[in-house]
């Protein structure tokens, strides 16, 4: 996009206006998991559904953050994310599986016939080891690619493609029973996380504010970030990269950095996500999923960090509602709303909001 | 600032009102029935027909007086084709429309996905399709084949000498965990036949995977060295690329017959069958099948496609898992009326050993403990119409084995459902 | 000549006793299948002329027995002892191409029990080529005869063929202890070699045939993106809904003509081409002036946006015709296929797309080069202001570069629909490969797109019988990713001073 | 208020990490010849047009040199080879005695340095004008310290002066986006001056400004020269009339003359080449 970025929302306000948002936001949040520990039959119950559903938009809208960070900053749309969002998921799903088999091999290992674990699960019966991977898997794939498209200068609708290519030949590769992650079925029946039961209230509750927490905390550092040289940097790199180098600045290093960084906070939103929905699978890895991801960021508002949360948040709010009341026409509301937010809306909700606000 | 922390809470409301839709649905004196078929996305292809198919057959028991003199209200809600909304959507059924039972689920990923959340709030799932089996829950009924119910007398078949007693084996299917398990049970019976693995090809392709030239040839090459049968686990879009490649290669079924375990009628909808003639499949219902109750079963759906203008009602065809979902539409209703209530506990009592005249010609039975249906498995011949003319028929209904016998280990597994945890 | 056979076997029928046609009938109107094969392997054994009729008439599954046909429930097995029976009662017949093709068909099934019926018609045949055919079929059998001379005649025999079943029976053969003569088995050695070779010849070939089809299927995909997205520098998500029209529109010509023309039913492809291309063009242009025109220049917008309009064809689609997949039948010149070696059968229908896929890229070359509308494309595409200023009306070239990129995939489509289902998703399947196949040619370079389509379609194919379809397929993406690395601007890059 | 080139810089050290998250080099550069940018029979070709045919130029500490030349000659294209965006098929470029840019990647060459200004003006607009002087501050310009960086006080002086040099100062904190063509151009020098290279490449510098503004423009360079050494490719003859003592004239991808710029306009070629026979 080449018109200039609106600052952010963050910028604008200053630091104290968005504390004070962000208490009123954390607020609501962090209500709900307490109520839904209510007993049933109180009126104020949340039931587990709605903290379920809640907790997973939440977790969307991490995945939305991260990638507002590479798209709406240093202007790097990844069609790719669903994939680091998965590896999160998975390695997660590794120490979960562990942790319902006991001492044996999970199912679909004994299934195949394995007779002892491949490699790469070694060790994920420890929670550590598996919070590790939540963060290796996703950051080394990422710093890996990332190194080789970055030093090729590899760009724009080049790199979506390339990042494309990547989520599918990943789906691709999991779907294989032999890879070692049970194929299409992936990973579901989970039984307990660190010895407490994955339906109890009290679990959901704590996996539902862990998920609010690193909602806030990735929220906070993408402000940061975004309010730092480091943030105006990428800004520059977005709108005239080669000015920049003549500048004396090395592009690669920082497209990297927030690249990595952006992989990372998937992973771990993926981590938080499986456990809250109970399943994981080589479908989220689907190019799909990543293309809706960048939808909830357009709806938002690119590169303003509370904008793609908002569009998360309404999108599959939206979802849950849609597919319930008229099946047939959620997909036609989706695409109209691709549509409108790209011709009408260029700077998502958020820009919307701003013009009224400054009219 | 306030406006946007407004919004904020607006987004949560929006998701909570999100679940209030349902409540408005919610009337008096009637019992919602759940349906989680995929309307949008890969599966649609295969799950609309089955949710058409339970509403019609909720109508029929409506117009019959309901359950418990109470009308069944259908609940439809659109997984599209999302395993975790699967999960999530079976929740809403099951703790917001508060559904007495649901019917839905066609891929094994989305049963397995939302088995958690079934066996957490004690739900009462009827699952309609073929499936590898490994799994038996107290919590769903599966209305399908397991596999000693399709896979194994069908290669029975293409052993015998009617069957063109095939020598050597091409077990293709797509990459997944179906075809997989499917697969290794049937290689383990042929072991059992004294097939050796060199006249056992094994090959599995990508989901959606449409290039099968280099198949079909080495597919031909094997036959060279003596009567080869196909065993297709190919799922649903591939099978088109795959017989027309088979066809156009000239691979006639009276060389290297191809039976395939998931082309039902419903899929040759999307074929020209002409070249085809003389493969088969193997369900436990056929379309073709000559009994009073599947005449009227075929009217019905045919009558109810017109009525409710489905697209393509013109050709509407019913199929196995159709059957599927009608027998257990109806044998819940029944077990209902026996228990007097919905309860879900009471209700899988009285399923225990229930009966039904289904449209295969036979009188299915709910087995007792294993929570699978007696079935009979009927050999079919595509015709040129489109339809299968059955070459071959187990005697009567054959009880399933959801444990393999030929999977290691699965002896120890008891006979009767246990939850998973 | 046909006439002539007619009379012969009319003849031949006066001449026996009329009952034998009866009974025969008759015998297998009563027998049960098992019965029925012995028969028929009887008959194929001591083939009676006047039971040609019947025999035929039991490969079309009717039974005439005094009178009433009714229609019998044949199966695999049988079909295939009719074939062989019916074959070994042909070589009775004055028509020698008739022979020919029942001699190819007996090298295929004859049964040892043929061995003294076709003995005699060897002996007694004029016609070189049955002869040269038969005896082959003969020497199937004969590998078994008692006489070495005699198998090492038919050893020799077989080595000359090039069949896949040659080599299993010599191989048979070359079991130890199954062959005692030496010098039979040295002659079968050499003629394995001899067969193997021949084989792997055609399984070469076979290869690269498959790989220019699969190269031509991803060409004819990709050349309407290469178009749209390499010239307007549109990312037209959308591009596989265009096949996937295409696609229905064939369909719906197909139903017209069995609706309007079942005579002409043959040639509906050729109809459905231009209707297809029509429908899709007009389709691309109406989404370009209604949403497109509004992006240039944005790309990742017009992904964003594309996408959206993808959703909803798909979904509209799916009301319109349903989610299933709808039926469209390879007319009888499309389907079937041209057997080049006895292991390498070419399908007509691959033939004809890879043909067709050069025509279109050829068609476009031209458009682009040759004619006006080319010129400002091109014009156009290298300096949007520029072109303006010239006069170029720039609106309209948009459109109609898109309506062509558009009705292209829409030609695709058509293609497609010929070997693979037709199915709302169907284009989802090439969207991505679509993709890569233009982004690793070079954007805005029609040779480009060319040869990485046939290059990828060559590597996917010399890759699937090595390591399997799914893991070629993954390692088919990862040394795009990294040939991307190596060469940004893909196979074909445009050098030049470089402008911000 | 420039520092004097040949003093060291503090964070020197010019090998740094592949990606470049290392420190930032501004090397001290070895002038002992007196010549700070030397070019030697360098070519280049696109696709078999020779763009640059052995060109031979030399540019002395301090100079300020002035390239002249008709459309094509190669002008820009010199420069790309200078800012290593081009890669010479022949010759050697050498920045000081040391530095063989052939070598070293643009952000290297950068950072040595060498500055440039576009033909095209290129600002980042989305940033205000204060921070687009900022970025281009001379300071260590690896991530870690962007991440870290804070502007200290005499940073913060030192882009006021700037400011108010460029004659930006009252719209320090609009987007660039929105300044004019002339201001932009103001905007890009004055980030040349923030960034304080040793060589600076200035592509038609007062392309779209008043008489007023390249009359100060030209003060502007003339001050700079002799602390800097500047490369101004222009074609505004009254502007290279008024400040440059030495003139180089480009024509198909070589030097066809030199000297002041009385010498070249009487040069027979240099006429011909200009008006054409």
């Amino acid at each position: 996009m080449n018109q200039p970025l609106m600052v952010t929302a963050a910028q604008k306000a200053g630091p104290r206006l968005t504390t004070l948002a962000g208490a009123l936001i954390l607020l609501v949040l962090l209500a709900l998991p307490l109520l839904s520990l209510l007993p049933a039959d109180s009126p104020f119950q949340v039931s587990a559904y709605t903290l379920t559903l809640v907790g997973k938009i939440l977790c969307y809208a991490i995945v939305a953050l991260a990638l507002d960070l590479v798209w709406g900053y240093a202007g790097l749309l990844s069609l790719g994310h669903g994939l680091f969002f998965a590896l999160g998921g998975y390695a997660m799903g590794m120490y979960l599986m562990r942790q319902a088999s006991g001492d044996e091999l999970p199912a679909f290992m004994t299934f195949l016939s394995w007779t002892e674990l491949p490699w790469y699960w070694v060790g994920t019966e420890h929670f550590w080891w598996a919070m590790c991977l939540v963060v290796l898997a996703p950051g080394l794939l990422a710093l890996v690619f990332g190194f080789f498209a970055f030093r090729s200068r590899i760009k724009g609708v080049y790199f979506s493609i390339m990042t494309q290519a990547l989520t599918f030949a990943g789906m691709l590769l999991f779907f294989r029973n032999e890879t070692g992650f049970g194929g299409n079925n992936g990973f579901t029946n989970f039984r307990s996380i660190l010895g407490f039961g994955i339906t109890e209230p009290g679990t959901r509750a704590a996996l539902f504010f862990a998920t609010v927490l690193l909602l806030v905390v990735s929220l906070f550092l993408g402000w940061r970030l975004a309010r730092s040289k480091f943030g105006r940097v990428l800004t520059a790199l977005r709108d005239a990269e080669n000015r920049l180098m003549f500048c004396g600045y090395d592009p690669r290093g920082f497209k990297l950095f927030v690249w990595v960084l952006s992989a990372v906070l998937c992973g771990l939103a993926g981590a938080l996500y499986v456990p809250q929905v109970g399943i994981i699978n080589p479908g989220e890895m689907s190019p799909t999923n990543s293309i809706e991801a960048a939808v909830w960021v357009a709806l938002g508002g690119r590169g303003t960090l509370i904008g793609p949360l908002l569009g998360a948040g309404v999108v599959n709010g939206m979802k849950s509602w849609f597919t319930v009341a008229f099946p047939e026409y959620w997909l036609f509301f989706l695409g109209a709303l691709f549509i409108v937010v790209t011709l009408y809306l260029p700077k998502g909700v958020i820009g919307l909001l701003k013009k009224r606000a400054d009219q | 600032m306030k406006r946007r922390s407004l919004i904020k809470a607006f987004t949560l409301s929006a998701s909570i009102a999100a679940m209030g839709m349902s409540w408005t649905l919610q009337a008096a004196e009637t019992i919602k029935v759940g349906i989680l078929h995929s309307l949008s996305g890969t599966m649609a292809i295969s799950e609309t027909s089955l949710k058409d198919m339970a509403l019609m057959t909720i109508d029929e028991i409506n117009a019959k007086g309901g359950v418990n003199g109470k009308m069944l209200e259908a609940v439809v809600v659109d997984p599209a084709s999302n395993w975790p909304l699967f999960a999530e959507k079976g929740r809403q059924l099951l703790t917001q429309d508060k559904v007495a039972v649901v019917f839905g689920c066609w891929t094994s990923v989305s049963r397995k996905s939302v088995l958690p959340v079934f066996e957490e709030l004690n739900g009462l799932l009827f699952y309609p399709v073929q499936y590898e089996g490994e799994e038996m829950s107290p919590n769903v009924f599966y209305t399908g084949a397991a596999p000693n119910q399709q896979a194994i007398p069908a290669v029975e078949y293409l052993m015998s000498e009617d069957g063109g007693s095939a020598k050597r084996f091409v077990l293709l299917g797509t990459d997944y965990v179906y075809p997989r398990t499917t697969n290794k049970i049937l290689r383990a019976f042929l072991h059992s036949k004294g097939v050796a693995d060199k006249d056992i090809d094994e090959v599995y392709t990508p989901f959606g995977h449409s290039d099968y030239q280099t198949i079909v040839s080495n597919i031909k090459k094997f036959s060279a060295g003596g009567k080869t049968a196909v065993i297709s686990t190919v799922n649903g879009d591939s099978n088109v690329p795959f017989y027309k490649e088979l066809a156009n290669q000239g691979l006639k079924a009276t060389d290297v017959p191809v039976i395939a375990f998931s082309v039902g009628e419903e899929e040759l909808r999307g074929i020209d069958t002409k070249p085809l003639v003389g493969n088969l499949a193997a369900w436990n219902y056929f379309q073709s099948v000559e009994n009073p109750v599947n005449e009227k079963f075929v009217a019905d759906w045919k009558a109810y496609a017109k009525k409710h203008n489905l697209p393509g009602a013109d050709k509407a065809v019913t199929n196995d898992p159709m059957e599927a979902t009608y027998v257990g539409i109806h044998m819940w209703a029944q077990a209902a009326e026996k228990a007097k209530s919905t309860d879900v506990d009471k209700v899988r009592e009285a399923l225990a050993g229930q009966t039904f005249a289904a449209p295969s010609g036979y009188t299915l039975t709910m087995d007792k403990t294993n929570h699978h249906l007696h079935k009979p498995v009927m050999i079919g011949e595509i015709q040129p119409d489109g339809q299968f003319s059955v070459v071959w028929q187990t005697e009567g209904p054959v009880r399933a084995q959801p444990w393999s016998p030929y999977i290691p280990g699965n002896d120890k597994k008891p006979d009767y459902a246990v939850k998973s945890n | 000549m046909p006439t002539a056979l007619y009379r012969l076997i009319l003849a031949l029928l006066l001449l026996l006793p009329l009952a034998a046609n009866a009974d025969d009938a008759s015998d297998f109107a009563v027998a049960n299948n098992s019965q029925q094969a012995q028969l028929l392997e009887s008959w194929a054994a001591q083939p009676v002329p006047a039971r040609i009729e019947l025999i035929n008439s039991l490969q079309q599954g009717q039974l005439t027995v005094d009178g009433q046909t009714k229609t019998l429930r044949l199966n695999n097995r049988l079909r295939g002892l009719i074939d062989t029976a019916l074959a070994s009662h042909q070589l009775l017949a004055a028509d020698p191409t008739l022979r020919l093709s029942a001699a190819q068909q007996l090298q295929k099934s004859a049964k040892p029990a043929q061995l003294k019926f076709l003995d005699q018609q060897l002996a007694g045949e004029s016609d070189s080529d049955v002869h040269a055919a038969l005896s082959l079929a003969l020497a199937n059998l004969q590998l078994v005869d008692a006489d070495p001379a005699v198998r090492l005649a038919a050893v020799r025999l077989l080595g000359e063929t090039g069949e896949p079943l040659a080599r299993t029976r010599l191989e048979a053969l070359l079991q130890p202890g199954v062959e005692t003569d030496a010098t039979v088995h040295t002659a079968a050695e050499t003629s394995l070699a001899q067969v193997k070779r021949k084989l792997l010849i055609g399984d070469l070939l076979g290869q690269a045939f498959s790989g220019l089809s699969l190269g031509s299927i991803l060409l004819l995909a990709a050349l309407g993106l290469a178009i749209t997205f390499g010239l307007l520098g549109v990312i037209n998500m959308a591009h596989g809904e265009m096949l996937m029209l295409g696609a229905y529109s064939t369909y719906c010509v197909q139903l017209l003509f069995q609706r309007f023309a079942p005579g002409a039913i043959e040639y509906y492809p050729l109809l459905a081409l231009p209707v297809a291309f029509f429908v899709t063009a007009v389709v691309g242009m109406v989404l370009e002036r209604t949403i497109i025109r509004h992006l240039y220049g944005r790309p990742l917008e017009t992904l964003l946006a594309t996408w959206g309009i993808s959703l909803i064809l798909i979904q509209l689609v799916r009301v319109m015709f349903g989610a299933q997949n709808v039926e469209v039948a390879n007319p009888a010149w499309l389907s079937g296929g041209l057997q080049v070696l006895p292991n390498l059968v070419l399908p007509y229908n691959r033939l004809v797309i890879i043909v067709f896929a050069l025509a279109v890229v050829f068609l476009t070359w031209l458009l682009l080069n040759k004619t006006r509308l080319g010129l400002n494309v091109r014009a156009v595409t290298q300096n949007r202001n520029m072109a303006a200023c010239c006069g170029v009306p720039t609106g309209r070239v948009d459109m109609l570069a898109f309506g062509l990129g558009s009705g292209i995939a829409g030609l695709g489509g058509v293609a497609l629909s010929q070997v693979g289902n037709v199915g709302p998703d169907l284009g989802q399947g090439y969207i991505i490969d679509s993709f890569l196949v233009v982004v690793l040619g070079g954007v805005g370079q029609l040779a480009g797109t060319v040869y990485a389509a046939f290059g990828l379609g060559i590597a996917n194919k010399i890759l699937e019988p090595q390591i399997g379809a799914v893991l070629g397929k993954i390692l088919i993406l990862g040394l795009i990713i990294l040939f991307i690395q190596k060469r940004p601007q893909g196979l074909f890059a445009l050098k030049g001073r470089v402008i911000d | 208020m420039l520092e004097p080139i040949l003093e060291p810089n503090k964070d020197a050290g010019s090998s740094r990490d592949a990606i470049g998250l290392g420190k930032a080099a501004g090397s001290g550069l070895n002038t002992r010849h007196g010549t700070i940018l030397t070019l030697e029979d360098i070519s280049v070709s696109f696709d078999g047009f020779k763009a640059l045919n052995n060109l031979n130029l030399y540019i002395g500490v301090g100079e300020l040199r002035c390239i002249i030349g008709p459309n094509g000659a190669g002008k820009t294209t010199m420069m790309d080879v200078i800012t290593g965006k081009t890669r010479p098929s022949a010759g050697q470029a050498w920045f000081g005695e040391t530095l063989d840019l052939r070598q070293m990647s643009e952000v290297q060459i950068a950072q040595s340095g060498i500055g440039r200004k576009f033909q095209k003006p290129t600002v980042f607009e989305a940033l205000s004008v204060f921070e687009n002087l900022e970025l281009a501050q001379k300071t260590d310009k690896s991530v870690w310290a962007s991440l870290r960086a804070k502007l200290s006080g005499e940073q913060k002086d030192r882009i006021g002066e700037v400011l108010h040099t460029i004659r930006l100062t009252t719209s320090a904190h609009r987007p660039a986006g929105l300044l004019s063509h002339g201001q932009k151009q103001f905007l890009e020098i004055g980030m040349l001056l923030m960034q304080d290279p040793q060589l600076l490449l200035l592509d038609e510098p007062v392309a779209g400004m008043t008489d007023a503004e390249t009359e100060f423009t030209a003060e502007l360079f003339k001050s700079l020269a002799g602390k800097h050494s500047l490369m101004v490719v222009e074609h505004d003859m009254g502007f290279v009339g008024s400040i440059a003592d030495h003139v180089t004239v480009l024509h198909q991808g070589s030097v066809l003359a030199e000297g002041s710029l009385e010498q070249v306009q009487a040069d027979e070629r240099v006429i011909e080449v200009y008006l054409g026979r």
